[in-house]
């Protein structure tokens, strides 16, 4: 085992050295202008949106934030191309006092997911927060044994995966017809802006809430306690 | 002289390949029989020619091709030897083993032998050179018996350094003359600074090797026994000859004094008369013998040679000289070889007439080579006579005339061993009877002392033939042959003579012993300096290690080990040899 | 064409289509899928097509300046990248079109409902990696960047886990990997907001000055994008990664989603921060990269397996992109990062054309052990001709991208004198050589006594794409000055900023 | 964009077209893939046929394409690529009929046909490079093209030859590659000019040209096999005859060669490289090469090894001949290139033809071979004494030419070398000769192949003839204005323009 | 000290403490709670390094802060997924039975 431990040391030190330096360099910053802050924060009304992350999130940065959904798509494909997992849970979902909060539980949350998408355009908020929210839900409903209400369907399925990107690309290809000067994507008027955007985040929302959910179940179609196996979208 | 005739010339030259051609193609023995044919166009051409020489258009680097007085004799005395010896071997060799493979390298070797005859610059010679030098080799290892082969790897290990050393030479020659015509090489090397000594040395030794200049000439005694007869006798007759001429066409003999040249030939040329004729009576076979006479003759050539290189005014005679010498020793020597086979043949036949016709044809050119007078030994002689008693030849006469009474005398007795031998050995031969052509082929190389004198005057000065007719002359040409005659008979009444213990004692290729022994230490030194190169590499190279290991052997294994071969040395050819160097050293401090 | 959103369309097409695919049922996925391919790869060569033509294009998103919106910025460098990106990843789809049909035969519903689901899956992620490929190189956005780091991430590591078996812990590795390399660089990116209090990209490196929160900034970035791209110390995630994900998976990880960090990585070394602050840490990264060249190399010769080899090999090529931090500051004018970016796209091509093959080969002989390949060549002559290609890239041979690019990235180090960098790209590309020859001689070999390992049939379409994509490798070499040239517009190297070409 | 653009490129891909064809046709298509083979070849010969009559009458053939920012692919056609172009493409005819021969029932043909049409066409690249990138180029696709050949039998055996060849050639390209780039960064882009491109920069950067042209020459003489480096030649002997023929006697180990002529002559120029006494230094190197390889070949039992070990040391008399210096020892050098190519691959037919005939690989099988098989033989025989430097053969010419050029150019130790070297060639020619004609066969031969009326294939046994008649009409023939001879000589007389140092009378 | 860089400190600790957790620990669980340790220590920061502006807050940091979290959202998910199916290959019933990977 004496190597195991030199290998550890010297790991050890490498790394406390990285944060060193990293720290020792952060610690050291001048912040030179002008600062993509303020840049962002004097374009502001044009974004169409007030809050300012949703503006960078979905109008200034609008690329990044469609390939983030990409990346979760990779994910999800990734993890489904997996051949299914058989391990079976082992508990009981009939747990009353399980059943009961879960059940008081799930329309609030329900609530809280559509209300947290419609207040990202002005307070922080937005598809993200309210995409987890309802990830959330739908696996709760499975831990309790149920089926998440739209899965059963595999065409549904394969449209909800990629109905995120697709209508970022229709805005992005919307933006650069109606765009004056070069045709960049998504360059739409402060106007059209908001339509867009709020359109981006419902897909948006759905897209992200089911691949939390699939990527929860691991390709199985629902947690099927008992029963295991099961066909994959 | 246009482009033509010389093309003519050199088709001429080159047209015996057509009868290697004919014998590639499976009838080797009609290319054979046919061998006149083939050197008809060479001697009609020294009528047409004549002495002319002219370019050829594109080949061979637009080489030289021409006829002058010394290569009309050469090729004379070749043509002839050529023809006949195909005839006799087409007559007598059986049909066995490679007939086809010897006709193709004879032809070869005849082609080449001509070709070099007829050029006049340096590429053709060597090309001519070359061919005749590697088909040669075809000739030597013809029998494949182990002895040829031996034979034929000394002969090829010369033939190759000769090639080198004359390739070598010949470069530096053209880095002198920076042509290609023999002309302005000699007269380019006829300088004693720059690289031109060195190239004249190359050139010498190259030619010696062919010519059997003494430490050059071990393979020639290994060389004609293990080839067929016909194959030594051209070997002899004509293939030596082409050394000699490479001499005449490469050096600048008469142009300026050479003196170191002109003293180690007329060394060698001493050291090979004796020594070659003391290690020859020794000898059992007769054409080992025979190889012996050819290169103690040779050592008459290398004299003159050496004559004409110290004293350059001396050369159109010594040039005249050695052209009679080599006519006369080509024909004598070609007839002896053919003889050591058809004579038992002839003899063999019980009839008394045939075997007195067959000792009267042995003897004649054994007679002829001893310089008995009316034959063109006699004119061989006294041209060596005069050329030495030219006024400004330094040489103290009392010393050349011992020198040409004592060759002629060593002569006889080697020719009188060499009879001795032919005649005991002609009961045991068990061969067929000759066939006719090869009577014919032998009686015109036999004869061929004789109606050379009519050939020859065409270019040698008229008084030369007076004088051999004068009866002083008759007599001073004959009381040597009464002489041997004399201890001939003597010798062979008593058996168990100091000869006779004598007698095999050396074995053929005299020098050779030593070189080989010599040899074996240098490759056992190198072998342990190469296992230090590498070590892997050893491996070759230990195999040629235990290839020298067999050799060694094989010589421990003869009986008397190793205290015995040296005994045997001391008391037989070391002897002569210290003889000979001594009389040597002697013409060399007068020089 | 000036006014149309093009870098929005190259980005939004390859999205759109990944959406249309995952509404349709699973029978008609593959044929969606491949459309979708088809119509991103035609968006993407539009878009490089414009910038070679009429410049570098900017694009404001929503119509906002820079500090409070996003900006996309396409110049040479980026528009090379979108290129390459649309030809490996359309050549990879119509490779992974036939892979994961043909997949399986055996007919028993179960495996069959698996393959269904996996290729169907495969079609949605993959389409979303390269729209989110295309995102990072056109973003001119530090937070932005961040974002669809994320995506890629993420979308790479589900692609490894559609093979499922040994591939998950491999996948799980790499998640790590993949999310706290991203949190460092944000790490990063927090620190430079909070100084200079601006996003933008090109704002940033104006008004950041060299100090202690910039030398944190950008060692806590480069030590979560290093990561991400696996330099040597921190390589241990690659191998199992690349090796056990399908055939098109893995080349496409291989060839593309590690030269988003790298790409990401120049960006901030040109743009963002000063030289001063950048010199020492670039120093570092070269020697890192020499050594990842040699490890790599070596590690790759001693595997058994051929996908790990070819991953290893990788972490080995990951290190020549490395060399180009060290190089690029110091040779005047762009030729160290012409280097660097020529070779991040031969290498796809070549790294893309070997994995295809390696999958082809591993598909029909069941496995994909070496050493026991021995005399299959003559069957699959295919996809060896393909891997040959891909390797001859690699190894910097002629005619092919690696060889120019090993030649751009000689010519710098000898201007400014490295020479331990010449004779480590030299040695670098000899290595590469021993593990190629390694595969390479399963061709030529005959089939041992007992007989060559049976071959289940493979559908042509895997062997002709790793051609195709080979043959592209090698055409780099051959026609090496139009995308030098490309690479050159707008010039991102550096010079921007001195000849205020800033959007 | 005149003929005088097409011509270079389309002489190239003749053979690079019709090898990716061959690739495609499966391996039953014998009669399509022989006609595309022939096809390629004589459209080749044609198009070479057209460019010399053009280069004689003076034109510049000159394709250039822009392949990287300040790099450009350049073809250029004058007078010494053309020699080595016209070697490479008759010699590639004559091989393939080879070859067509030889591989009748193996398998895998269509990739060793593809492979090796790529080959040549990667030879006729180098031969017609116009600078230095062009070359490396050209010179690491040969190493990729010619691993598949060497490898094609597919046995363990091959594969190690494989492994051992690439990881010379690969070694030696890349060090090529890092060279020529630091010689670009250096002394900036530059063309080859017949009088050396760095005649001017020579001055400033003494010491770095110095390093670099050992560098480039160490790395030219991995494939030119000198010493150290040629490990890789008699082990890639493993391969089949044609590849060992035309690839290790002719394309492969030329390319070295002649990237050390062109290194000499078109770049760094011969003034420069006698003035920094580089070239003494390189004809050392290539008279060690020329005694050691001797040597080594001495005590070789394998006959293609031994061969490999003979080309070794012949193809390091051409960069004896460029080291010389001087115009008579460039001829010899260069000429030479021609001739041990047609000699070698005549001895290496000769060898296939034993090997596949009648099984026989080892020198100490061939008692008596040449009874069975004549013509081969005889061909041999030619062959061995052009080796040796027996007159009037093609050997002698460039023997002659390099000793002369050595006296010339002041160093008389370069002839004892050349000498030396012919006494070791006839040591270990000669007794291969010996054996064959004058020794009986002990066993039966290891493999009776069923020749009918021939001695073998006619096809196997047409090219060793006709390369053995080539050996001897550029040995009588040499001065004759269309042999390669005069031809070089043109070419010298461009490299040496000074009056005073004239060829003389060659 | 102002407040707000005691949040800078705090968020620099939570960021070694993550790094730590992620590298050293060998439970997957426990690696994944370190990198979600990391990430709310890099967001800590990015609040607590945020400036004011005269309307309140700057709004940028907070709209990164959310994207932020939701992509660790997704993450952790994917993980999890991840580690869930590791175990059912390894055939254990559930997470917290076994200890390390």
């Amino acid at each position: 085992m004496r190597t195991r431990h030199i290998f550890e040391y010297g790991v050890a030190l490498a790394s406390l050295g990285l944060g060193g330096l990293v720290a020792a360099g952060a610690l050291r910053r001048r912040s030179l202008e002008p600062a993509a802050g303020d840049v962002v924060q004097g374009l502001l009304e044009q974004s169409g949106v007030s809050s300012v992350v949703t503006a960078v999130l979905l109008n200034f940065r609008a690329y990044d934030t469609m390939l983030e959904v990409v990346v979760l798509v990779v994910a999800f494909w990734g993890a489904w191309s997996l051949h299914p997992t058989e391990a079976r849970v082992h508990w009981r979902p009939s747990d009353p006092i399980l059943m009961r909060t879960v059940g008081g539980m799930l329309p609030v949350l329900w609530l809280l997911g559509i209300y947290l998408l419609w207040a990202g355009t002005s307070r922080p908020g937005g598809e993200f927060a309210s995409g987890a929210v309802l990830g959330a839900c739908g696996v709760l409903t499975l831990l309790i044994g149920e089926r998440v209400p739209a899965t059963q369907f595999r065409p549904a399925r394969k449209v909800v995966v990629v109905v995120g990107v697709v209508v970022f690309m229709v805005a992005g290809v919307a933006g650069a017809l109606s765009a004056q000067g070069g045709s960049e994507v998504w360059s739409y008027t402060a106007g059209e802006a908001r339509g867009w955007i709020l359109a981006i985040e419902v897909a948006g929302a759905a897209t992200i809430a089911f691949v939390l959910l699939g990527l929860f179940s691991g390709g199985r179609e629902g947690l099927d306690v008992e029963s295991g196996g099961g066909e994959a979208p | 002289m246009e482009s033509i005739a010389v093309v003519g010339l050199v088709v001429a030259l080159a047209f015996p390949l057509l009868g290697a051609l004919l014998s590639a193609l499976g009838r080797p023995r009609l290319a054979l029989m046919v061998g006149p044919l083939w050197a008809a166009p060479a001697l009609a051409s020294l009528g047409v020619v004549g002495e002319q020489s002219g370019r050829v258009p594109t080949m061979l680097m637009e080489a030289r091709f021409g006829l002058d007085v010394t290569s009309m004799a050469f090729l004379a005395v070749c043509a002839v030897v050529w023809a006949m010896a195909s005839v006799y071997a087409a007559a007598t060799m059986r049909d066995e083993g490679g007939l086809r493979r010897f006709g193709v390298f004879f032809f070869g070797a005849m082609a080449g032998n001509f070709v070099l005859i007829g050029a006049m610059d340096m590429i053709s010679f060597m090309s001519g050179f070359a061919l005749m030098s590697y088909a040669a080799y075809g000739l030597v290892a013809h029998a494949m018996s182990v002895s040829a082969w031996r034979a034929g790897r000394v002969y090829l290990a010369l033939t190759v350094a000769a090639e080198l050393a004359l390739w070598a030479g010949a470069v530096l020659a053209w880095s002198m003359a920076d042509t290609w015509e023999l002309a302005e090489i000699r007269h380019a090397l006829a300088t004693s600074e720059g690289v031109a000594p060195l190239a004249i040395a190359l050139i010498f030794g190259a030619f010696g090797v062919k010519a059997g200049l003494v430490p050059l000439h071990i393979w020639l005694p290994l060389a004609h026994p293990a080839a067929p007869t016909a194959a030594s006798a051209v070997l002899s007759a004509a293939m030596i000859k082409a050394g000699v001429l490479g001499w005449l066409r490469f050096l600048p003999l008469g142009e300026i004094e050479l003196p170191t040249l002109g003293a180690s030939a007329v060394m060698l040329g001493a050291l090979g008369t004796f020594g070659a004729v003391v290690v020859g009576l020794l000898q059992r076979k007769p054409k080992t013998i025979l190889a012996y006479s050819s290169v103690s003759q040779m050592g008459y050539v290398a004299l003159l040679i050496g004559i004409a290189a110290r004293w350059p005014s001396t050369y159109p005679t010594a040039l005249l000289a050695i052209v009679v010498f080599v006519v006369h020793h080509g024909l004598a020597k070609g007839a002896l070889f053919l003889s050591v086979d058809a004579a038992p043949r002839l003899a063999f036949s019980g009839s008394t007439r045939r075997t007195f016709i067959s000792s009267v044809m042995v003897l004649l050119p054994a007679v002829a080579l001893c310089g008995a007078p009316l034959t063109s030994g006699a004119l061989a002689k006294y041209a060596l006579k005069s050329v030495s008693h030219l006024e400004h030849v330094r040489l103290p006469t009392a010393l050349l005339d011992v020198w040409l009474v004592a060759g002629a005398l060593a002569t006889g007795v080697l020719m009188a061993r060499f009879l001795i031998v032919v005649w005991r050995a002609r009961a045991a031969r068990d061969t067929e009877t000759l066939p006719g052509a090869g009577l014919v082929a032998w009686a015109i190389l036999a004869t061929g002392s004789l109606w050379a004198l009519a050939i020859l005057p065409l270019a040698i000065p008229s008084k030369w033939f007076g004088s051999i007719q004068t009866l002083t002359a008759v007599w001073s040409a004959l009381w040597p042959l009464v002489v041997v005659a004399a201890v001939a008979w003597i010798v062979t009444g008593t058996s168990g003579t100091v000869l006779h213990r004598g007698v095999g004692r050396v074995a053929p290729g005299d020098l050779l012993g030593p070189a080989v022994v010599l040899s074996l230490v240098l490759l056992r030194g190198s072998n342990r300096f190469s296992a230090f190169l590498e070590r892997h590499w050893t491996r070759g190279l230990a195999r040629l290690n235990d290839r020298a290991e067999r050799i060694a052997l094989r010589i421990k294994a003869a009986p008397g080990a190793r205290y015995q071969l040296w005994a045997r040395w001391l008391s037989g050819e070391w002897l002569a040899l210290a003889l000979a160097l001594i009389f040597a050293a002697a013409i060399w401090l007068n020089v | 064409m000036r006014g149309l959103p093009l870098i929005s369309a190259s980005i939004w097409v390859p999205l759109l289509g990944a959406l249309f695919v995952s509404l349709w049922p699973r029978r008609y996925a593959a044929r969606c899928g491949i459309g979708a391919s088809i119509a991103s790869a035609a968006a993407a060569l539009l878009l490089v097509v414009a910038v070679a033509l009429s410049g570098p294009r900017r694009e404001r998103l929503g119509g906002w300046g820079a500090p409070a919106g996003i900006e996309l910025w396409i110049d040479g460098f980026s528009a090379l990248m979108i290129a390459m990106t649309a030809v490996v990843g359309g050549v990879v789809s119509v490779y992974a079109l036939a892979y994961f049909r043909a997949k399986d035969s055996s007919g028993d519903p179960q495996r069959q409902e698996v393959e269904g689901r996996r290729e169907a899956y495969f079609w949605r992620i993959w389409l979303l990696v390269w729209a989110a490929i295309n995102g990072v190189f056109a973003s001119a956005d530090l937070f932005n960047l961040y974002v669809t780091l994320e995506v890629v991430g993420l979308g790479a590591v589900s692609l490894v886990a559609l093979a499922g078996g040994r591939a998950l812990p491999a996948a799980m590795r790499y998640l790590f990997v993949t999310l706290s390399g991203s949190l460092l660089y944000l790490l990063g990116v927090v620190l430079i907001y909070s100084e200079v209090g601006t996003l933008a990209l090109f704002q940033a490196g104006e008004s950041l000055i060299a100090g202690t929160l910039a030398q944190a900034a950008l060692v806590v970035m480069v030590v979560g994008l290093a990561l991400k791209t696996a330099l040597f110390p921190l390589h241990f995630w690659l191998p199992p990664a690349h090796a056990d994900a399908p055939a098109a998976v893995s080349a496409l990880l291989s060839a593309l989603v590690i030269k988003v960090t790298f790409y990401i990585l120049v960006r901030l070394w040109v743009v963002v921060f000063p030289a001063s602050v950048s010199q020492p840490v670039g120093e570092a990264l070269m020697l890192l990269g020499l050594i990842a060249v040699i490890w790599g190399s070596w590690r790759a010769l001693r595997q058994q397996r051929l996908k790990m080899l070819v991953a290893y090999s990788t972490v080995a090529q990951v290190g020549y992109l490395f060399l180009v931090f060290g190089l690029g500051p110091r040779a005047d004018g762009s030729a160290g990062w012409q280097a660097g970016a020529y070779f991040a796209i031969s290498h796809a091509c070549a790294k893309g054309a070997m994995f295809l093959a390696a999958g082809a080969i591993a598909r029909a002989v069941g496995h994909d052990q070496i050493e026991e390949m021995r005399g299959v060549g003559a069957r699959l002559a295919l996809p060896f001709f393909a891997f040959g290609l891909g390797g001859i890239s690699l190894m910097g041979l002629p005619p092919s991208g690696g060889y120019v690019s090993k030649w751009l990235f000689i010519t710098s180090a000898a201007a400014t004198g490295d020479v331990i960098v010449v004779i480590a790209v030299a040695l670098g590309g000899l290595l590469a050589a021993a593990y190629v020859f390694r595969v390479l001689a399963l061709a030529f070999e005959r089939a041992p006594r007992e007989g060559a390992p049976s071959l289940r049939p493979i559908p042509a379409t895997l062997g002709w794409s790793a051609l195709v994509l080979g043959a592209v490798a090698v055409a780099l070499g051959l026609a090496a000055g139009a995308p030098l040239a490309l690479l050159e517009v707008g010039l991102p190297f550096g010079q921007s900023l001195a000849e205020g070409v800033t959007p | 964009m005149s003929v005088l653009f097409w011509l270079p490129l389309a002489v190239v891909l003749s053979s690079m077209v019709p090898g990716l064809a061959i690739f495609l046709l499966r391996e039953d298509q014998v009669v399509a893939r022989t006609a595309l083979n022939l096809l390629g070849a004589l459209t080749k010969l044609a198009l070479i046929a057209a460019m010399v009559f053009g280069v004689y009458r003076g034109q510049i053939y000159e394709t250039r394409f822009p392949l990287m920012p300040g790099f450009d692919l350049v073809l250029h056609a004058s007078a010494l690529p053309m020699l080595f172009v016209v070697l490479s493409a008759v010699l590639w005819l004559i091989t393939t009929i080879y070859a067509i021969g030889y591989l009748e029932r193996s398998p895998g043909r269509s990739r060793f046909f593809g492979f090796f049409s790529v080959c040549v066409s990667a030879t006729t690249g180098i031969a017609l490079s116009g600078n230095l990138f062009t070359f490396v180029l050209f010179y690491e696709l040969l190493t990729l093209a010619t691993y598949p050949l060497v490898v094609h039998r597919g046995t363990r055996e091959a594969l190690r030859a494989g492994k051992i060849y690439l990881a010379y050639t690969l070694t030696g390209g890349t060090a090529l590659m890092v060279a020529v780039v630091w010689m670009h960064t250096v002394v900036g882009p530059f063309d080859f000019t017949e009088g050396g491109a760095l005649a001017a920069h020579y001055e400033d950067h003494h010491q770095a040209l110095i390093i670099l042209f050992w560098v480039m020459v160490a790395s030219l003489g991995v494939k030119a096999a000198l010493v150290p480096l040629h490990g890789w030649l008699p082990v890639a002997m493993v391969a089949p005859a044609p590849v060992s023929a035309l690839l290790h006697a002719v394309a492969v180990v030329k390319a070295g060669a002649y990237g050390i002529v062109r290194l000499v002559y078109d770049v760094y120029g011969i003034t420069f490289v006698r003035e920094l006494g580089l070239g003494t230094g390189l004809a050392i190197w290539a008279s060690i090469t020329i005694l050691y390889a001797s040597l080594r070949a001495l005590s070789q039992d394998k006959l293609k090894r031994m061969l490999a070990y003979s080309t070794v040391s012949q193809v390091a008399y051409i960069i004896l001949g460029v080291g010389l210096g001087g115009p008579l020892a460039s001829v010899g050098g260069i000429v030479h290139l021609v001739h041990q190519g047609v000699m070698k691959i005549t001895l290496f037919f000769c060898a296939g033809n034993l090997a596949e005939t009648l099984g026989v690989h080892r020198i100490s099988q061939t008692r008596g071979v040449a009874r069975r098989m004549p013509w081969t033989m005889a061909a041999f025989t030619i062959g061995a004494l052009g080796m040796i430097g027996v007159p009037p053969l093609a050997g002698f010419i460039s023997k002659w030419t390099l000793g002369t050029g050595a006296m010339a150019s002041g160093s008389p130790w370069a002839l004892a070398v050349l000498a030396a070297s012919s006494a070791l060639n006839a040591a270990y020619f000669l007794p291969v000769v010996f054996r064959a004609y004058f020794q009986e066969p002990l066993r039966p031969w290891p493999r009776e192949g069923d020749a009918g009326r021939l001695e073998t294939h006619l096809s196997l046994l047409v090219p060793p003839v006709i390369t053995a008649l080539l050996v001897i009409a550029m040995g009588l023939w040499a001065s004759s204005t269309a042999s390669p001879l005069s031809w070089v000589e043109l070419i010298v007389t461009r490299i040496y323009p000074d009056p005073e140092s004239g060829i003389g009378g060659l | 000290m102002i407040p707000s860089q005691i949040y800078v400190i705090a968020g620099a600790g939570l960021v070694s403490v993550g790094v730590f957790a992620w590298v050293v620990r060998r439970h997957l669980v426990r690696r994944m709670m370190g990198v979600n340790i990391l990430s709310t220590g890099v967001f800590m920061m990015l609040i607590g390094g945020a400036r004011r502006v005269e309307g309140g807050p700057d709004g940028v940091p907070q709209a990164m802060v959310l994207t932020g979290i939701v992509v660790a959202v997704s993450a952790t998910a994917l993980g999890l997924a991840l580690i869930q199916r590791i175990y059912d290959q390894r055939g254990e019933r559930s997470v917290e039975e076994r200890g390390p990977m």
